[in-house]
C-alpha cells in the first residue's frame, strides 16, 4: 500500500518536495523571490526552503523581521512592481494580523484595477493539527475561500506539493498555499497517496478534484492530510465490506464540485470530511454545491465530518476527539453504510 | 527661477480645480460612495512633483487624488474614475479610493496604515534590480500610529531601501485630534529610532517642501535607507464630504482656511517677491478651473461600465 | 406599511437606538467602557455612540488612533482586567489588521483558561452596501462565524438595535455586533421591521430567528438590512400572488436554523438571501443544516442569493448587479414560486 | 543583603529546575505539541520578582514559565497545564503557551505581538479605576518588530498609562538574527520615539535587572507613561524542543553558554563576595531540583482531561 517498496520513488518528505519546487521555479524566472521568517538561513521552519539562499542569495530569499502585516503588503508591492513574491506565513494561524493585505490588496487589486494590475503572489503558510493547541492547529482554508480574488490550494499527495507549488507560482492569480504540518515531515514511504516526485520541473492544474481510490457505497470528499486518514479508513473498511470512494479535492478555490457530485449521483451518499472548522466553511458549501447540481433529492444520504466548533484544545486526550482522524472517519463512514 | 514658481503655483491651482470638479460629482451621486478630497494640502503633492521620477512609486492614501496627479497620472482617467466611468483608470471599478496607474507606478488604498508596505515592496523591487528609482508611501499622521509605520521604517532601514514615507499631518485623523493620541510633537522625530532621516517642514509652503523633499529623496536615493518627511497642514474641508465637521472648532477653522491656504500664501509671495502681478496669477487660476471643467464635461459623457462586465477581471485567466 | 403613521414610534435611527442601548447599560454598569476612533469626541462617524463621552467622560468612552490591532488587544485586556469593553472597529472591511486578537484572544480565551477567564467583550462594526466599493462595503459576518467562540449579531429592526445592543454588553461572552451602514441612517419612519424602540433599558434575547412576515410559498431567511429589501420584495409579490415567508435570522451565531426549518418544511421552498459572500458563507451553512434537520427530500427547492464571490465594484451601474437588493430578490422569488 | 542574594540565586535555580523537569515531558509525548523554554534567561523573570506585586498584571509571550512563576502562579498548577492534565492551570485546554491565571494577572499568547495589547489593556483598565498596580507586557527582540510594539507604546505615552514593556533580546527570533533585521543597535533607543523611559541592562546579571526593572517599575508607577526595560541574554536551548538550531554556530552557542549563563555567574558573584559557599549555593540548586522533581511526579500521577468535557467553555452561559 505505501510507497516503500517502489522502485523510482525518492524518499523526500512534503518540505523537500516543496523546496524542490521553489528551486526549479526560482531558476527558470528570476523575477521569483521568496520572504518570510526564517525562509533563509533557516531553510524553513518546516525546511521547505532548506538551501534556497544558498543558492539564490539574500536578496531572492529574504528573512525578515517578525512584521507578517508589512510583508505581506511588501509583497503586493513587489507583485505590482513586476516579481513574483512567495510569501511565507509560518503558520496559518497568524494570518490575522495581515489579513488585510491578502483579502483587502493581493485579492482584490486584480478586481479594482479593472484587470490592469496582475498580482502574481503565492501566500505559502502551514495549517493543521500536530498537538499546537489552538493558535498553532488551524485550518483556515475557508476562512480565505469566503473571500473573493484568491485561489487556495490544499495539497496532499507529494507529487501535488511539488507540482501545485509550481502552479501556485506560476500562475498570474493569487494563490493561497496551505500546507499540512503533518504531512510536511511525512516522507514519500508513508505517504498513501501518489509519492512520486518527478526531478525535473513541472506544474501541476489548479482546481481538479481526483479520485484517489474507487468505492461503490459511500462518497468521500476531503483535502490536505485528511485526504490519507480517509484511505486508512478506507483501507480498513474494505475488510467490513464498506466500499468507499475516496476524492482528493486539491484546492478549495476552485472548487471541484462536479467531479464530486459524478461520484454522489453515482453512490448516493456524501460525506465531506473536513479537518477545518464545521460551520461556515467548506463542508457546507461543497455538500450545497452538489446539492444544486444534482437536485434536492438525488443523496440519500449527506454528512459532514469536521472539526465542531471549538478551539482546538491542548490535551491529546482532547484533541483527538475533536479532529478528524482515520478512526473517526471509519465510524461515520459505518453508520453511512448501515443507513438507507 | 520665476518659471518654476509659476510652475508650482499652476500645479497648485489645477490640483485644487482638479478637486473642486470632483466636488461637483456629490450632490449629483454621480460619486455614490464617499469622497475624500485633499483641499487645503495642494502644497505638499505640488512640492513633490519636482523630484518625482517617472519609475518612482508612489503608494497613497484615501486622500490620494493629489498624489495621483503629481505623479503624471492622466486627470481625465482619474476623474473618470472617481465618477465611476467605464473611461476611468480602473474602468469604474476601483473608484476614488482605489486608483491603480501601472505606468507610473501609482497606486492607493483605502485601508490605513496600508500604504507603507506596498511602497516598501517597490523599494524592495527596485534594489534588488539595482534599479534607480525610488518608493514613495504617503500616510496621514493618523496613519503614522498604525503599526505598519514602524514594521516598515525598521524593515526599511535595517536593509537600506530607498524609501520615502511622506506624513501629510493635518493634525485630525477624522476627528481625533494628532495630539491626544501621538506620544511625540511631530511624527518626524521618531527617524531616530531607525536611525532614519527625517525632517517636519510647514506643509503649506510649497517651495519648503519641495526643498525638503528634494532631501529626503536624495538621502534615499543615496542608499542610506528611509527618510520621513513631516508635512503639517490642515484640511480645508470635511473628512470627507458629507462630515458633519462639528469637532473642529468654527473658529479653527476660519483661522486655519485664511493663515494656511498654501495657494494664498503663494500667491501673496510671489505678488511680494514680484514675481507675478495678480492678474496673472488669477489668470493662471482660471486657466486651471478652465481646464478641469472641460475634463469634467467630457467624463460627464462617459458611460458608466456595462452591468454585463461585473464579474470580469476577479482572476487573471480563466479558472482551469 | 411604514412607521410614519404610527403613534408611539420615536423617529429616531439605528445609530441612535444603539447609542441609547450603550447609554442605558453604561449608567447601569460602570464597567462597561467604550472605545475606538472617533467613538469620542465624534460620536462615531454614523453617530451611534453620540453623546456618550460628554456624559460618561474621556476615561470611558476613548478616542483612540488607528491602531486596530492593539486597541482590540487592549480591549482583550480590559475585559480580563473586570472590565466590559465595547470596541468599535468603524467598518468591518478593516478587520483584517486585527482579527488576531478577535479570534486567536477574544474568542480562545475563554476555552483556553478550561472556562476560568471570561471575555465580556462586545465589537462594534459596520458593515454593508453603501456605494462605498470593494474596501467599504464588505459583511464578513460568517468570516467571524466561521471561527469558534464568538456570538455574531446582525439587527435589522431598530427595536433589535437597541434590544440586542443591551444583550450583547451584558452577555459574557465575547459578541460580534455588526451593524449595517444603511440601517444606521434610516429612520424609524422608513422601516419596516419593528421600528419601535422603547425609551427604558431593555435587552432582547440573542439567538432566536424571528417570522417577520408570513407566508404560504416560499421561505425566505436573510439578515440585516436584507430582511428590509426582503419586505420589499415580498410585498410587491404579494400582488403577483406569490405568498412569501420572511424570516429575520438576527444573529449568524447562534444560527435558528429550527425556525427557518419549520417553515421551510411547510413550504417546501427555501431561499437564503445574504449580503455577505456566497460561497463558504452563511447561505450554504444555513441551507445544509435546514437539509440536516428535514432530510435531503424534505425540499422542493433550494436556493441562495447572495455576492457573487466578487469584490464590491465602486459604479453603481456594477453594484446593482452584485448587491441583493428588492428588485433582485423579487427577481429569484418569481423564478421559484414557477419551479416545483 | 545576603538574604535578598541567595534567595535571588534560589530563585534562579528554580526557574531553571522547573523547566528541566519540563523539558522530561518531550521524548514522553506527554507534552505533545511544542514547548520553549527559557533556560539561559533565569536571571530576567528572576530580576522581577523583586517589584511585582500581587495584583500587577503580566502578559507573557510563548515563552512564558518562568515569567508565570516570577508572578507566583501555582508551579504545580502550571506544570500540570504544560504536561496537559485535568489538574492544569487552565484543564489542559491551554497549555503551554496559553496559561492563564486570572488570580495573578498572568497570561500569556503563542502569537508574536499579541502580548503588549492586553497589557496595555490592563494598564487602561488600573488608570480608569485609580488602583496603583501596574501593567507588564513581554516580548522577545523579535517581537519588538512587529507593530504593536509601536501602537502600544504610542497610546501609553500618549495616554501616561502604566505599562512596563520588557524586551528578553535574546538576539535571534527563531533563527533571524536581531542585527540583520533590526535597525538600531537597541530597542530601549526607540524610547525617545515616545517619550518614554528606556534602558538596555545586561539580562545574564540578575542584580541589574533587578535594578533597572525596579527602576522601570517605578518610572510607570509615578504616572510618567511607558517604560522599556530591554535585558540582552542568550538562548541556551533551541527555539522550542526539536528545533535543529543549526542557525546558530557552535562555537557561538558554546561561548555564550560558557560565559552567559546567569546562575553560573551570580554562583561565581556570590562566592567571590564570600556571601556563600560552593557549597551552599550546590544545597539551594538541589533543593530546586527536588522540588521540581516531586511536582514532577505528582502531575505525571494526574490525569489527562476527560475527552467528554472537550466541547466545555466555549461559551460562558449556555447559548439561549
Ligand atoms: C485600518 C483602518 N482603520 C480605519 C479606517 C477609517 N479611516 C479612514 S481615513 C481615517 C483617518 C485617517 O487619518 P490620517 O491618516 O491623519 O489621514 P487624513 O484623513 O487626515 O488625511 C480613518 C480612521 C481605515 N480606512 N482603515
Ligand atoms: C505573529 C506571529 N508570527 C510568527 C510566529 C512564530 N514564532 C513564534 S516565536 C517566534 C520568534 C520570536 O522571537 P522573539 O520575539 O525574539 O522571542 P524568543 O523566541 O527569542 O524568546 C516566531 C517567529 C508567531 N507565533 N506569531
Ligand atoms: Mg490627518
Ligand atoms: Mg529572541
Amino acid at each position: 500500500m505505501t510507497a516503500g517498496a517502489r522502485p523510482n520513488v525518492r524518499n523526500i518528505n512534503a518540505s523537500q518536495a516543496i523546496a524542490e519546487a521553489i528551486s526549479l521555479e526560482m531558476e527558470r524566472d528570476d523575477r521569483v523571490v521568496m520572504l518570510g521568517e526564517d525562509v533563509g538561513r533557516s531553510g524553513g521552519v518546516f525546511g521547505s526552503s532548506r538551501g534556497l539562499q544558498e543558492r539564490f542569495g539574500p536578496m531572492r530569499v529574504r528573512d525578515t523581521p517578525i512584521a507578517e502585516m508589512s510583508f505581506t503588503g511588501m509583497g503586493v508591492g513587489m507583485a505590482m512592481a513586476g516579481l513574483r513574491p512567495v510569501v511565507e506565513i509560518m503558520f496559518v494561524d497568524f494570518v490575522g494580523v495581515c489579513l488585510e493585505q491578502i483579502y483587502n490588496a493581493m485579492a482584490k487589486i486584480p478586481y479594482m484595477s479593472g484587470g490592469r494590475v496582475k498580482i502574481p503572489m503565492v501566500i505559502k503558510t502551514a495549517g493543521g493539527n500536530i498537538g499546537s493547541a489552538a493558535q498553532h492547529s488551524q485550518c483556515l482554508w475557508a476562512t480565505f475561500a469566503h473571500l473573493p480574488g484568491m485561489q487556495v490550494v490544499t495539497p496532499c499527495s507529494l507529487h501535488d506539493h511539488k507540482g501545485m507549488m509550481a502552479a501556485a507560482i506560476r500562475s498570474d492569480n493569487p494563490v493561497i498555499f496551505i500546507e499540512h504540518k503533518a504531512l510536511l515531515l511525512k516522507k514519500a514511504k508513508d505517504f498513501l497517496t501518489d509519492p512520486h516526485v518527478p526531478e525535473e520541473a513541472y506544474a501541476t492544474e489548479i482546481g481538479k478534484a481526483k479520485v484517489v481510490r474507487q468505492g461503490r457505497d459511500v462518497t468521500l470528499a476531503t483535502l490536505s492530510a485528511s485526504v490519507e486518514y480517509a484511505l486508512e479508513a478506507a483501507a480498513g473498511l474494505a475488510g467490513e465490506g464498506i466500499d468507499v470512494e475516496v476524492i482528493d479535492l486539491r484546492s478549495v478555490v476552485p472548487l471541484d464540485s462536479e467531479t464530486v457530485a459524478t461520484s454522489a449521483e453515482r453512490t448516493g451518499r456524501l460525506l465531506v470530511v473536513d479537518e477545518d472548522y464545521l460551520s461556515f466553511g467548506l463542508s457546507a458549501e461543497l455538500a450545497m454545491r452538489v446539492i444544486e447540481q444534482l437536485g434536492p433529492s438525488a443523496l440519500r444520504q449527506v454528512r459532514r465530518h469536521a472539526v465542531p466548533d471549538v478551539p482546538i484544545p491542548a490535551a491529546q486526550s482532547l484533541e483527538e476527539v475533536i479532529v478528524p482522524g482515520p478512526g473517526s472517519i471509519a465510524q461515520v463512514l459505518r453508520e453511512m453504510a448501515k443507513g438507507a | 527661477m520665476a518659471a518654476d514658481e509659476l510652475a508650482r503655483f499652476a500645479s497648485m491651482a489645477r490640483l485644487r480645480a482638479f478637486e473642486e470638479a470632483c466636488l461637483e460629482g456629490v450632490p449629483t451621486f454621480e460619486i455614490h460612495g464617499e469622497l475624500h478630497t485633499g483641499i487645503g494640502q495642494e502644497a505638499i503633492a505640488a512640492g513633490m512633483i519636482a523630484a518625482l521620477r517617472d519609475r518612482d512609486a508612489l503608494v497613497s492614501t484615501h486622500r490620494n487624488h493629489m498624489h495621483a496627479l503629481a505623479k503624471g497620472v492622466n486627470a481625465r482617467a482619474l476623474m473618470a474614475e472617481i465618477f465611476e466611468r467605464e473611461t476611468g483608470l480602473c474602468r469604474g471599478r476601483g473608484g476614488h479610493m482605489h486608483p491603480f496607474d501601472p505606468e507610473r507606478n501609482f497606486s492607493a488604498t483605502g485601508i490605513v496604515g496600508a500604504s507603507l508596505p506596498v511602497a516598501l515592496g517597490y523599494a524592495y523591487a527596485f534594489k534588488l534590480r539595482g534599479e534607480p528609482h525610488l518608493a514613495i508611501g504617503v500616510t496621514g499622521d493618523g496613519g503614522a500610529n498604525h503599526g505598519t509605520f514602524h514594521e516598515c521604517l525598521n524593515m526599511a532601514a535595517a536593509w537600506k531601501l530607498p524609501l520615502v514615507v511622506l506624513v501629510e499631518n493635518n493634525q485630525y485623523a477624522i476627528s481625533v485630534r494628532f495630539a491626544d493620541v501621538t506620544a511625540t510633537a511631530t511624527i518626524a522625530e521618531r527617524a531616530s529610532a531607525y536611525g532614519a532621516w527625517g525632517k517636519c517642514v510647514d506643509g503649506t509652503d510649497v517651495e519648503a517642501v519641495e526643498t525638503a523633499f528634494g532631501e529626503a529623496m536624495e538621502h534615499a536615493r543615496a542608499g542610506k535607507g528611509p527618510a520621513i518627511l513631516e508635512a503639517t497642514c490642515y484640511r480645508f474641508r470635511g473628512h470627507y464630504e458629507g462630515d458633519h465637521d462639528s469637532y473642529r472648532p468654527r473658529a479653527e477653522k476660519k483661522e486655519s482656511r485664511a493663515s494656511l491656504d498654501p495657494i494664498a500664501r503663494y500667491r501673496g509671495m510671489l505678488i511680494a517677491r514680484g514675481k507675478a502681478t495678480a492678474d496673472e496669477l488669477d489668470a493662471i487660476s482660471s486657466q486651471a478651473k478652465f481646464e478641469m471643467t472641460a475634463i469634467l464635461a467630457a467624463v460627464r459623457a462617459d458611460r458608466q461600465p456595462d452591468p454585463s462586465g461585473a464579474l470580469d477581471h476577479i482572476f487573471a485567466e480563466v479558472s482551469p
